[in-house]
């Protein structure tokens, strides 16, 4: 399909080898296991497997056309022309990760720039050049807790409103490790409890303590004194961001957070159905060393010029081996970009804007909904553009006669909080207009007492 | 010139994408919770574009010529991945809508796992892991759960063939593994001496690159899963270098019990500039209840006029989730784009291809390199940067240089057991003129060596930066832009 | 929208130009006239403007859904995705026209790329840069034959089976001339007689006959003959091509065309609703001088280098003003462009591939529609991938039937040829299938007695 | 290193895109019709793009930095545009289709008539001409009709300014018009005196540039346009210079008859290396019926609950077509998507904000350049690229050494009644930063001009080429590549 050789080139080639044939390659393999017959359907021509994958693409509903309210880690927004112009620049996405820096500076300004902008948005002092997502990302967090103590400390203080997808990834890598994790206890009076409910767990073992800002609920608290309880017992902050959020709230770095990590998809990356995604990661300037991924820096190269480079690379697993700070090697170089092209775009004021607009709306759905008889705001915490809402049933009845007027609706709480049982999480953001709000209640309405 | 950095472009007031004004009532923020600065830059949005075009420029890709970084397989990637990627029925749809709304996601998830399972001969695969380390992670996971499932706890050693890429001890000891190193012969493969001295009750398992990183292929590879057997560990297969054996061998046959792809490697997804990858896991099947959930399933069996109902599964002993959500979806859809294109036939020669280039450069280069196994490769291999008669340079020199040349340096220094190794894998979908022209290049360049090695030495020339000073970046620490005007 | 300026450096240019305000700068504009208050609709943002060109475009019915029998001079084909790719470079299509050789050999290279392409396919000596389209291709053919014989013959022989379009245009471009244009009697024998029937036409004042290959209504003929007797009355003989069939079919450089002209779109470009498209025209060496349009020659610059150039620009407007050969000035560089990636991208084979596709699907599908009572095939002549049907019922009540299952019919030849009152131009291209003939077969049964 | 051509690049058997077999029961061509060889270049997907992406990176674009081209107006080009006039319900639409079926189209160029109407000033707009030049030959034309329809016959002298564009007269000739040049006075204007002694019963219009070529608005406009319509004339104005003029003066209130606009500058649509444009052609009430058809129209009034039926319409004395089709659609839909973008404020800025830079860069620039005319100047304007000083020094050299500086040159040499003219048109999207960073290096052209002026005549020297042999080109001819390997 994509390989070049013509036939003679081919007997030429051999010829030069000094082979035969191309089975004379494979005499290393053993015979009886050489040459598997692959059940595989047969190849296709670019025509048709564009038709394929359409038709495959066909199959689902989309946000294009489902007015959407699911958001739970994943939302959807407006993503400018020019983000994906960027991306389609071959010498952006056919690139490999920048070891060489005399002909990558491309990439290497890039992710400077995205660190810069990472760093202005979190408040913090440095930010890698990217995790996978921000699953992964927490999780690399309490890795660095980890190495920070020298492993020393051995608890995790994990709020049990932090997205059940980080915190079940959370458990995954620490399997291994000596670490317990506690806090994430589900039942109701906890998740309703200010994040202070938390401080009673912290004691000198705690290496980590673990909050997300809005939290999974779409709640903002301020963790200010969570951050003093933590860091008078010695331990460490770390806070996962919705970094939209951070257009109009107050940066973790201003309430005294050690990490902060963050899943960037709302940057300026597609739904995609999940991925890839972008894991965001910035600390303090103190635990630089022991931060995972890649991370570039500021030099000069032999002419006198300014240049950029992949720097503390003696953390990483191509040095250190065993004992790197992680063995992350790719990461999500293009969805870094992407964020970094949408920030640059929208800029101070633009970032704003839809931040507030996110805010706005989904305060006016909450309004909304709340005036409906059955439906009741499951929290009075302050909330950025995702919220609780009780609903009359359960969430799975409501949300296929949403679906019936073409409504995506919230997220079903019970999959993950079982005493959550009739609890919708429903997200709006720039995309969701009024009329779209307006339909929503009067569905909603409708299916209270049908 | 180089260019600006965003935060050197901003102007205090300057605007680029502008939203509409809210079309419902406001409500303020709390005080307490709002910012007070947000000290992001202010540019056009043809200050962006340009300063991004500009960046873009800077780069060497595959689009632009031959890139032979070893172990990294940087194919070609197809142009139409990148359309069936961004079709809009796949890159609109949320990851936790209802099964009922994207079984055409689940339908294509569900073809790529059994796809997988077929190249590799695997009873089950995880489409989740979100890069070639990430799998890693998650098959040593695995491997750690097989064993304390039958209590044998006490398997906690992971032996790592010191030709093995950096991630493999990474990931063993992220799983809280002990990682042994075990030697390599005089041709390339695992020392069977080594490896038996370490088959202890101790034994988890052991990580084999096949080929390995000095593109061969593993002789004794029967005789090393055996050992591992017997001596009740498990045998992990960094898929990395499959591109070598599509419809060649199944590392499934070969006795390999856990195995990560790497769709960005062998099929064909784009390395992004350093991610995002997809590292998909396939396993045989006494490790099937251990793999991350969840995986894609038939819920309910189709029939003539309807199609099977697909959704999630979770394996019932599981090591839980390695990340959010599915995995990396569209590096799934251009993957299944590009193997949908080959079918068996197609994938097969793809290796067939890669082995063919990479013997024949190699046949090429070895008047002029020194190889340090004399044997057929596979898809790539490693010569020595190096010669008696230039004792002052390095394979470091010789990457240089290469650029002056418009080419993109193979990987140095790695595997670490070869002396300034050069690293080089063609890949299949360079031509034998790209070969040839390579070679020729190489040859020209072992000269300069000799004759005027101050080329070497100061080079590159011909690039937009010229070699950088590493000890100053980490020492001086710079890592983002101080402040931005205001 | 798209302008940077701040409003402090608004007036701080200001003040460098030595005005007050903006106002000042439009001083010698008419007071009266002067800041008209527009009437448009207010501006959008991006946003919303995506959704609301979204809206305009969902409200058309497209050849993605419905099955395309629709040709007469723009077919649909498929186009492989390395075309955009590489039109989505802003190296390509943010660049001038490139008078600067030395910052634009990548389109300089590229259209010689063009010409060499358009040589090989027609077998002609030269081509130029390109016109806007097929139609005007052919009115340059004919203000080129003028200027050959300096104005001395002023009779043009125009075949009724060239593209009613085109036929028009040429009306048009020639009102303020004195050339006649004869031929194209649009009557029932007329337009089913071999081209020799324009022979009596051609005399001594004869400047140029005009043919198309295939013809309108699909139909090849070997216009040996033709040229033969054009020739021996000293004029010249042009044919307006379909680029795509010459995959096949003997190119015009082989049967005496002294200009070949065509439509470039089959060549990689889409159906966008008509345009823009590709006006090719390509002609012997002798006529390189009176040949209208930009050119693009090889030459070395000062550094010994190949190197492309813009050449005998002395026949242009912008040199010879009125004198000029023509005067075209913005032409149609990106579609260029279009059609040589994709040609370069079939190659010799994959052009045959699709051109016999082509031709394979009409006949199949000729075949069958031939079986159905009621419906003949009009001409006997040979075709390639367009045919006409004479059907039992008006066309328009044919094409009603077949777009309610979802078949997009072929044109409708009462619209331009009075007689032709029941025939129906059908193009099939390598986008049908085996099964969208079946249906159009069976759809156009039922359409017969119903 | 220069690029092979694709001819070169070729190698028998060689394959890019392939197509499926035949899924009909196959008939032969007969073959006196077949084709014997097909001498096209045979390569593979990578080596095609490879070959334009290297190509592309020869060019210098708006998305890289200004480009000052003075009548160009190389404004930046927004990307939506480019993601609206993709939306597959555009693209896959068939000029033929029955109008029930693409009113979404219908309706936008509808609007967009209507837009254009407005901004000009016009009683009816036609969208079909396919760039300025056939713009100016459609409104020509239409004065030819307009007056042979009222039996002058004889009126068949069009008058054109000496500052005028090339394809005015051009245009005029391939009318049949006898074209005569008027000159223009000290002040840029047209000379009235030259202008009245020509106003005959020969007169058939005149060719209005305004602002005109040198970027001066035309002070005696009413007078101009009151002459020749006295003497029974017409005035075609040559819209290519409307970037200055929306929502700031309508062509017809003053008195224009006929006009064309180029939506590839005024309304952003991207010039693609040579086109395409579009060239609408907007006309006052006693001309709306000879414009070409068909143009768009209501055919149904709407109501509350539907929309229009928009359909086709020809012009009861229409001068027929000027092209297959309705013009340059996806270009028509990349101007709509800007003027939604903009509306009347935002159109009016643009304006402002062109003529604002233009008189900013005239203000940085004339201490060190020679300006013809000392005005207020519109959207662009004209400086002299020599010096007495500096003899040997031609805006040619100045222009060159541009490049070196990564600068991409203004229009050299025209208007042709400047002495060595460099016309430089910043256009409105260029920040205030990149018009300093203009000047400055202007300045120190202007310098390096008397001190090194070797610099400039040696110049481009950090280009891909250097100056090239232009009679060579012209004199040996070579306009294709010889032959494909075989
Ligand atoms: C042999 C080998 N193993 C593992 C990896 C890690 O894969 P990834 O970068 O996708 O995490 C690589 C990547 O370069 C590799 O070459
Ligand atoms: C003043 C003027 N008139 C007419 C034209 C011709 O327009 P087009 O190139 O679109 O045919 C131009 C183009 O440069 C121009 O600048």
């Amino acid at each position: 399909m994509f390989t070049p050789h013509t036939h003679s080139e081919r007997m030429e080639m051999l010829r030069t080898i000094g082979v035969k044939s191309l089975e004379d390659l494979f005499q290393d393999i053993p015979a009886k296991h050489r040459f598997p017959k692959l059940n595989l359907p047969p190849g296709l021509t670019e025509m048709e497997v564009m038709a394929e994958l359409e038709n495959y693409s066909l199959a689902n509903e989309t946000t294009k056309h489902l007015i959407c309210f699911l958001g739970a880690g994943a939302y959807y927004h407006y993503i400018p022309s020019v983000v994906d112009s960027i991306l389609r620049r071959g010498e952006f996405y056919t690139a490999y990760t920048p070891y060489q820096p005399e002909v990558s500076q491309g990439t290497l300004q890039a992710i400077f720039d995205y660190q810069s902008l990472i760093v202005a948005l979190t408040g913090m002092d440095v930010s890698n050049a990217s995790h996978y997502d921000g699953a992964t990302a927490v999780a690399e967090a309490v890795n660095m807790a980890y190495a920070v103590f020298r492993g020393k400390r051995t608890k995790v203080v994990l709020s049990p409103a932090v997205h059940p997808h980080y915190r079940e990834t959370v458990r995954t890598y620490c399997h291994g490790t000596p670490l317990r994790i506690v806090g994430d206890d589900l039942t109701m009076s906890v998740l309703q409890s200010a994040p202070e409910a938390l401080i009673p767990l912290i004691d000198e073992d705690t290496a980590l303590v673990i909050v997300q800002y809005p939290d999974f609920f779409g709640r903002i608290y301020d963790y200010q004194s969570l951050a003093q309880a933590v860091h008078a017992k010695g331990g460490l902050l770390a806070v996962a961001v919705n970094p939209l959020a951070l257009g109009i709230l107050k940066p973790p770095g201003e309430f005294g957070a050690d990490i902060v990590t963050g899943e960037g998809q709302p940057l300026g990356l597609p739904l995609s159905y999940g991925g890839p995604y972008l894991g965001i990661f910035a600390t303090r300037n103190e635990y630089v060393r022991k931060m995972a991924g890649r991370l570039v820096g500021e030099t000069v190269d032999d002419r006198g010029q300014r240049a950029f480079v992949l720097t503390l690379t003696a953390r990483e697993q191509h040095i250190r081996r065993e004992k790197a700070t992680s063995n992350i090697c790719t990461n999500q170089g293009l969805m870094a970009l992407a964020s970094t092209v949408y920030m640059s775009l929208l800029g101070k004021e633009g970032f704003k804007e839809v931040a507030n607009l996110c805010y706005q709306k989904a305060h006016y759905t909450a309004t909304r909904i709340q005036q409906i008889e059955g439906y009741h705001l499951w929290s009075e915490a302050p909330f950025f553009h995702e919220f609780v809402i009780e609903c009359p049933r359960p969430v799975e009845e409501i949300n296929q006669f949403l679906l019936d007027e073409g409504i995506l609706g919230g997220y079903d709480l019970s999959h993950d909080y079982p005493e959550l049982t009739h609890h919708m999480l429903i997200a709006v953001t720039e995309m969701i207009s009024k009329e779209d709000i307006d339909l929503l209640v009067e569905v909603l309405e409708e299916a209270s007492h049908d | 010139m180089t260019e600006p950095l965003l935060c050197e472009l901003s102007e205090p007031g300057r605007r680029g994408l502008r939203f509409p004004a809210a079309d419902v009532p406001t409500t303020a923020l709390p005080s307490s919770f709002e910012r007070e600065d947000l000290p992001l830059p202010e540019l056009s949005e043809v200050d962006v574009v340009r300063h991004f075009t500009r960046l873009s420029q800077l780069n060497y890709c595959i689009d632009y010529g031959m890139y032979p970084l070893g172990s990294c397989t940087m194919k070609y990637n197809p142009k139409v991945n990148e359309e069936t990627a961004r079709l809009p029925g796949f890159v609109y749809t949320h990851p936790l809508q209802p099964i009922e709304t994207v079984q055409g996601n689940l339908a294509l998830m569900y073809e790529l796992q059994e796809w997988l399972k077929e190249i590799g001969g695997f009873a089950a695969v995880s489409l989740q892991p979100a890069a070639g380390a990430h799998g890693e992670l998650t098959g040593v996971l695995i491997i750690r759960a097989f064993h304390e499932s039958r209590g044998e706890t006490q398997r906690n050693k992971i032996l790592i063939p010191d030709s093995a890429h950096g991630t493999n001890p990474a990931s063993s000891a992220m799983s809280g593994m002990q990682v042994v190193e075990i030697a390599s012969d005089q041709r390339g493969n695992i020392d069977l001496e080594s490896l038996r001295a370490q088959c202890d009750e101790t034994l988890a398992g052991l990580m084999l690159t096949n080929p390995n990183t000095l593109g061969l292929f593993e002789e004794n590879v029967e005789e090393v899963t055996r050992l591992v057997h017997e001596a009740g560990g498990l045998v992990y297969g960094d898929g990395a270098n499959m591109n070598a054996l599509l419809g060649i061998v199944r590392p499934g046959d070969l006795g390999i019990d856990v195995l990560h792809y790497n769709l960005h490697k062998t099929f064909s997804t784009p390395h992004g500039g350093g991610g995002p990858g997809s590292g998909p896991v396939g396993v045989l099947a006494h490790l099937a209840d251990f793999l991350p959930a969840p995986i894609v399933g038939i819920l309910e069996e189709g029939d003539a006029e309807n199609p099977p109902l697909y959704g999630f599964i979770t394996p019932s002993k599981s090591i839980g989730r390695v990340k959010a959500f599915h995995g990396h979806f569209a590096m799934m859809v251009r993957a299944f784009t590009y193997m949908r294109m080959h079918g068996a036939e197609g994938l097969k020669n793809v290796s067939e291809m890669a082995v063919l280039n990479a013997n024949y450069l190699m046949a090429l280069m070895k008047k002029d390199y020194h190889l340090p196994y004399e044997r057929t490769c596979m898809h790539e291999f490693v010569v020595e940067g190096r010669w008696e008669d230039a004792p002052q340079i390095h394979a470091l020199d010789i990457s240089k240089r290469m650029m002056d040349y418009n080419l993109h340096p193979p990987t140095n220094y790695f595997p670490l057991i070869v002396h300034e190794a050069l690293m080089i894998e063609p890949t299949e979908t360079e031509s034998k003129q790209s070969l040839d022209a390579f070679a020729q290049t190489m040859r020209r360049i072992a000269e300069e060596a000799r004759q005027q090695p101050e080329l070497l030495k100061s080079a590159p020339r011909k690039t937009p930066i010229g070699r950088v000073d590493e000890v100053k970046a980490a020492k001086e620490l710079v890592l983002c832009c101080g402040v931005v005007k205001d």
